[in-house]
């Protein structure tokens, strides 16, 4: 599989993403640079981590008018698979090319540290090496990750299945000790209606090698790949 | 022309920031302090002599980049 | 510029009437207004180290890994494969008093340039911090503001911030350190220096605009703080992470490509400092010319623009012909950038401004010639009363239940969680040991290796005795790399103290010094880079000796990194080390008795030695499961610290202390050094024991992991009595939570 | 009373915010627009019917606590 990271100024997850598909699972990756109008024919796109244009203003605020978005946009539209992580999510919001925006997390710190994520939904193109209820520990680190939509949205995203990942216990209890930044419902990762864009505030890449003592975060990877049908 | 632009958080959004500070305002003493909501204030010169046209750019900036309209309101004035 | 050089202006520039002389014997004339700037930031204490550098020359700095020593931007230091390392400490003490947000992020994005502008990608960052106690909320105010200010500019750089140092003593309330450590990756033939070699080669400025920010930082870290500090605020700097990004990743790409000659940061001293330096390095001289440098304001003259201390600059000397590519390079990331000059073959750094010049002075009488002192010290009076202390007088512990829910409690010792957790310390995906253990580990990508690295300092200990202070924390420095698997390959300092002028403050610096210095030999360890702040007083009253250290070590194979937490029921828990009386300059004494007092713990460079040498055998044979050294608060703290701060299950022990003649309080919370907690399965008993006595290390066998409880006997066999018992539900809870209970009153 | 007030960053302070939302505006499209400053707003209901006391209270909140004099200045109006 062709992977591209997108690279916006600012971003410092890009690394991270292309460590993990060319090294950790053997793929080949494209940095595409903000300023570029094409994506080179990639079979994937990943928004990374960051903080882009500084978060200034809003997070992803700046970033969704960079040139690369229209063909991100188009991308999407045609069906190919995005992933946005953390503050990759956040500028997938500003586009529109998922609902909600993100606020100030409810602690106001930026927080970094292992959650558990509850997988409330298995069959999509990013969880789809994941049973349905598990818990996958993975990190986040962020400091508006509070997830806010209205109620008609969520209500229908909701009844989608849209909610891909929920804040949860260790054991899988959805309570709100167990949700970090005061995000609606425990949100944590959300899809489009048609399946294919993905947006989720914790950082599955800094999580799938065993040399970090963690690789709960892989099988995010590993789903997009067994729905690319790709072998590894 | 300048522009002098308030972007708040919508009626009804949690202001987890305005809470902050109405907490640290009560620990302070300013036990009558209330309500506080926060919000960014913005300045811009905008090159323009005609009014109705700095006003129309205005909001396209605001209604495109400097609010969120899903969350946050805007208005503005222009000197 | 017409006018006239006062008395007042030159003690405004901190210029002593001799210095003046040797000023206009330097240039044959009076200075203008402009060269008396520049000549007073770059002879200030902060730049020129005049009251250090006769003693710094002591330092061990040379090694068979050591590529670069002090002198540069940063040290450099060979760890194979082709790789290197780049690391440095800096202080940013003054300007997070005075706004502790900025002033600790400008703080990182100064040490983060140090280590870029070498050619090395920064992978890790440290910080080192003390403040005053909790209790006011002008304290608090500080540490939130340093902390947030830290976290903002460095998570936004996208660098991890994997471990540090907090202290909490009184005697820093109007004094904190923020010490910031960052280490860089870079390859060992791609290292750049700050030179300007190459007559007639250009010299580009690239990064942020100049505005009037900072002007006189450089001069204002020399001076201690009184009641007219406020009017100096408006030289606060604002950082801009997000430029800084761009700046690194700019760099990283001129750096690649065959462009550079030499580059250099704009830190203290901003233009001055870095043209003069890189002139001098190479025996050059610069024609910079002031009318291109990008600014933010109108009406800059030439002494701001030269002393502006905006952050998030550089200056580079290219390779002639190379501009346009460099030019082209720093506007894709969005950066200022201007030709401002070139090199010359006459050693004069020549400033001009539309057409005329403004300022004509040797670069080398600058950056090199500036004061050196000798500075007279001695003993204070009062330090026989610091160290005479009759412990008669001091009651044994009753309760050692409470005094360890105390100890465990009080800030130093307490949890840095809510300090860490606002730092991405996970991001480059390379953090294979977070914050919370002996020592951060960053993996190092493409081979199989892992750096590790740690910053401490005791600075009560450094009071108590400056001399054994430093050699302590030379000592547990290595020993937290020894716990996580590594052998310490160099080491960065920050040496942070009072007014140098007084002799009393001198000798603890000297003796500091010496104490590193002997320390170091023995370990072999070189000291790369480092950097000192002086003038650490308010009022008179100045801060405790703080030598902190920055040490760096090499694991050659990732599987061999260890941890300080237990990790199975059932395992033994065995002591590596004896535990002397040592009560002297305590946390126990402090937070039980008040009491700052007393001689440091009794250190021996060979046992310390051998131990750390044992430990590292023990991991390396695979062994062990956990290693932890004991340092603040002793056995029971660090006993604790194992069962609670792994990040999976907290674990309980049971353990059976024999105390001989010494007082119980010692026994649990006495500081003796060379001491490491390790936990083995039972099965591997016997072969660590054997390990251990084969090199001489006393060694005992002393509980077992397992349990809900931290239950320690003090006595033989037979007694009974559990002198501690406390769930570790209830320790984990104190000493978890304390840092976020006391900031969280307003 | 209901006090509005604006905090924003002192003159020759760097506010990079301002200049990177400068240069979105302009890669947008508004190229006339310039000098762009962010700066902070707050609303804050103070239980107080006696307009001095509450001038008196507003300020010290705003001392103390809801600017840093250090880098910004504030202003404000009682309504
Ligand atoms: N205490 C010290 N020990 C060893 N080297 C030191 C010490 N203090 C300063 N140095 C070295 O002196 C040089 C100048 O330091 P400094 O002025 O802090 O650098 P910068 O110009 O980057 O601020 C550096 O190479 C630094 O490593
Ligand atoms: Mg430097």
């Amino acid at each position: 599989m062709n992977v591209g990271v997108i690279v916006f100024p600012g971003s410092n997850c890009d690394h991270d993403c292309r460590h993990v598909f060319q090294t950790v699972l053997g793929q080949s990756v494209q940095m595409i640079w903000h300023k570029e109008t094409s994506l080179k024919g990639v079979d994937a796109v990943v928004l990374p981590g960051g903080f882009s244009y500084g978060d200034y203003l809003r997070t992803g605020a700046i970033a969704r008018f960079s040139p690369v978005m229209g063909a991100v946009k188009a991308f999407a539209k045609d069906g190919g698979a995005v992933i946005g992580i953390c503050n990759g999510f956040q500028i997938l919001l500003e586009a529109g090319l998922l609902p909600g925006a993100m606020l100030r997390n409810k602690s106001l710190h930026f927080i970094c540290k292992d959650v558990h994520v509850k997988v409330e939904n298995a069959a999509t193109a990013f969880t789809e090496a994941c049973e349905s209820g598990q818990v996958l520990k993975i990190p986040v680190a962020h400091a508006d990750g509070n997830y806010y939509t209205d109620p008609v949205t969520l209500a229908a995203m909701q009844a989608n299945a849209q909610i891909v990942l929920r804040y949860c216990t260790p054991e899988g209890k959805v309570t709100p000790e167990a949700n970090p930044n005061g995000s609606l419902d425990n949100i944590a990762g959300i899809i489009n209606p048609e399946g294919n864009v993905l947006g989720m505030m914790p950082h599955p890449e800094r999580c799938a090698e065993d040399v970090l003592g963690n690789k709960d975060g892989k099988l995010i990877f590993l789903s997009l790949l067994k729905a690319m049908k790709v072998k590894v | 022309m300048k522009a002098k632009i308030h972007v708040t958080l919508k009626q009804g959004i949690l202001d987890p920031q305005g809470k902050a500070i109405e907490h640290a305002l009560d620990s302070l003493g300013f036990k009558n302090a209330a309500n506080v909501r926060v919000g960014k204030y913005m300045e811009v010169d905008v090159q323009e002599t005609d009014k109705a046209k700095a006003d129309a750019q205005v909001k396209q900036m605001c209604e495109k980049l400097l609010a969120n309209t899903i969350i946050e309101e805007y208005r503005y004035e222009l000197v | 510029m017409s006018l006239v050089i006062t008395k007042e202006l030159i003690a405004q520039h901190n210029l002593t009437d001799d210095e003046f002389k040797k000023i206009v014997e330097i240039l044959g004339r009076e200075p203008n207004l402009t060269e008396l700037g520049m000549f007073s930031v770059m002879w200030s204490e902060h730049c020129s180290y005049k009251s250090s550098r006769v003693h710094l020359k002591k330092l061990p700095t040379t090694g068979p890994r050591v590529i670069q020593g002090p002198g540069e931007n940063a040290g450099v230091v060979d760890i194979g494969d082709g790789l290197c390392v780049v690391f440095k400490m800096e202080s940013h003490n003054h300007p997070s008093f005075i706004e502790p947000y900025q002033g600790a992020a400008t703080g990182v994005g100064g040490i983060l340039r140090d280590v870029f502008t070498m050619g090395a990608r920064p992978i890790a960052l440290l910080d080192s911090l003390r403040f005053g106690g909790l209790d006011t909320a002008k304290n608090r105010h500080i540490v939130k503001g340093v902390v947030a200010g830290i976290a903002g500019y460095g998570n936004c750089m996208g660098v991890p911030t994997v471990g540090g140092e907090v202290v909490f003593n009184d005697i820093y309330s109007l004094n904190p350190l923020v010490n910031a450590f960052c280490l860089g990756v870079a390859q060992k033939d791609k290292i750049f220096l700050g030179t300007a070699a190459g007559v007639g080669n250009p010299v580009i400025y690239f990064g942020s605009k100049t505005g009037r920010d900072g002007i006189h930082g450089a001069t204002m870290a020399s001076d201690s703080f009184d009641d007219q500090s406020e009017k100096k605020r408006p030289t606060v700097q604002v950082g801009d992470p997000f430029q800084e990004k761009l700046l690194l990743e700019a760099c990283l790409e001129l750096m690649a490509g065959d462009l550079l000659v030499g580059i250099q940061d704009m830190g203290a001293a901003g233009l001055t400092s870095s043209s003069c330096e890189m002139a001098s390095r190479a025996g050059n001289g610069i024609d910079l010319d002031l009318t291109h440098v990008p600014r933010r304001e109108p009406g800059m003259t030439p002494y701001e623009l030269m002393l502006s201390e905006s952050q998030e600059r550089m200056l580079m000397v290219a390779k002639a012909g190379k501009e346009e590519e460099c030019i082209r390079i720093c506007k894709k990331w969005d950066l200022d950038v201007a030709v401002v000059g070139k090199v010359t073959g006459d050693g004069i750094l020549r400033v001009f401004d539309q057409g005329k010049i403004v300022a004509e002075i040797p670069a080398k009488s600058l950056a090199d010639d500036g004061p050196r002192y000798e500075r007279p010290y001695s003993p204070p009076g009062y330090q026989d009363m610091l160290t005479n202390l009759n412990y008669d007088a001091l009651p044994d512990v009753k309760d050692a239940n409470a005094a360890l829910l105390a100890l465990l409690e009080s800030p130093t010792i307490a949890s840095k969680r809510w300090v860490y957790e606002q730092y991405d310390h996970m991001v480059r995906t390379n953090t294979m040991v977070r914050p919370g253990s002996d020592a951060a580990v960053v993996r190092i990508k493409g081979t199989n290796k892992a750096v590790a690295m740690t910053v401490d300092c005791n600075s009560r200990y450094c009071l108590l005795n400056p001399y054994e202070g430093a050699r302590l924390a030379v000592a547990e420095a290595a020993r937290n790399l020894a716990c996580s698997g590594a052998e310490p390959i160099g080491l960065t300092d920050c040496l942070n103290f009072g007014n140098p002028e007084r002799p009393d403050i001198m000798w603890q610096f000297v003796m500091a010094i010496e104490g590193m210095k002997d320390a170091c030999e023995h370990f072999k360890i070189p000291i790369v880079s480092g950097n000192v702040s002086f003038y650490n007083e308010t009022n008179g009253l100045s801060i405790y000796p703080t030598p902190m250290l920055g040490m760096v070590g090499l694991i050659e194979s990732v599987d061999k990194t260890m941890t300080q937490w237990f990790r199975e029921d059932g395992d033994d828990i065995i002591l590596l080390g004896a535990t002397r009386e040592d009560l002297g300059g305590s946390e126990y004494l402090k937070v039980q008795h008040s009491r700052e007092q007393g001689s440091p713990p009794y250190l021996n460079l060979e046992t310390e030695q051998t131990v750390q040498s044992c430990v590292l055998q023990l991991i390396h044979s695979g062994l062990i499961q956990s290693a932890h050294d004991c340092s603040d608060g002793g056995l029971a703290v660090a006993l604790a610290e194992c069962c609670m701060s792994g990040p999976g299950q907290m674990r309980g022990a049971v353990v059976r202390l024999t105390p001989g003649r010494q007082r119980i309080d010692s026994i649990l919370f006495g500081e003796s050094q060379s001491r490491i907690i390790v936990s083995a399965k039972p099965a591997q008993r016997q072969a660590v024991l054997d390990q251990a006595q084969q090199m001489d290390v006393p060694v005992t066998v002393v509980g077992a992991v397992g349990g809900a409880s931290l239950v320690i006997y003090v006595g033989d066999e037979r007694s009974t009595t559990k002198t501690v018992d406390l769930p570790v539900a209830t320790i984990a809870d104190r000493w978890g939570l304390s840092l976020e209970r006391r900031l969280s009153q307003e």
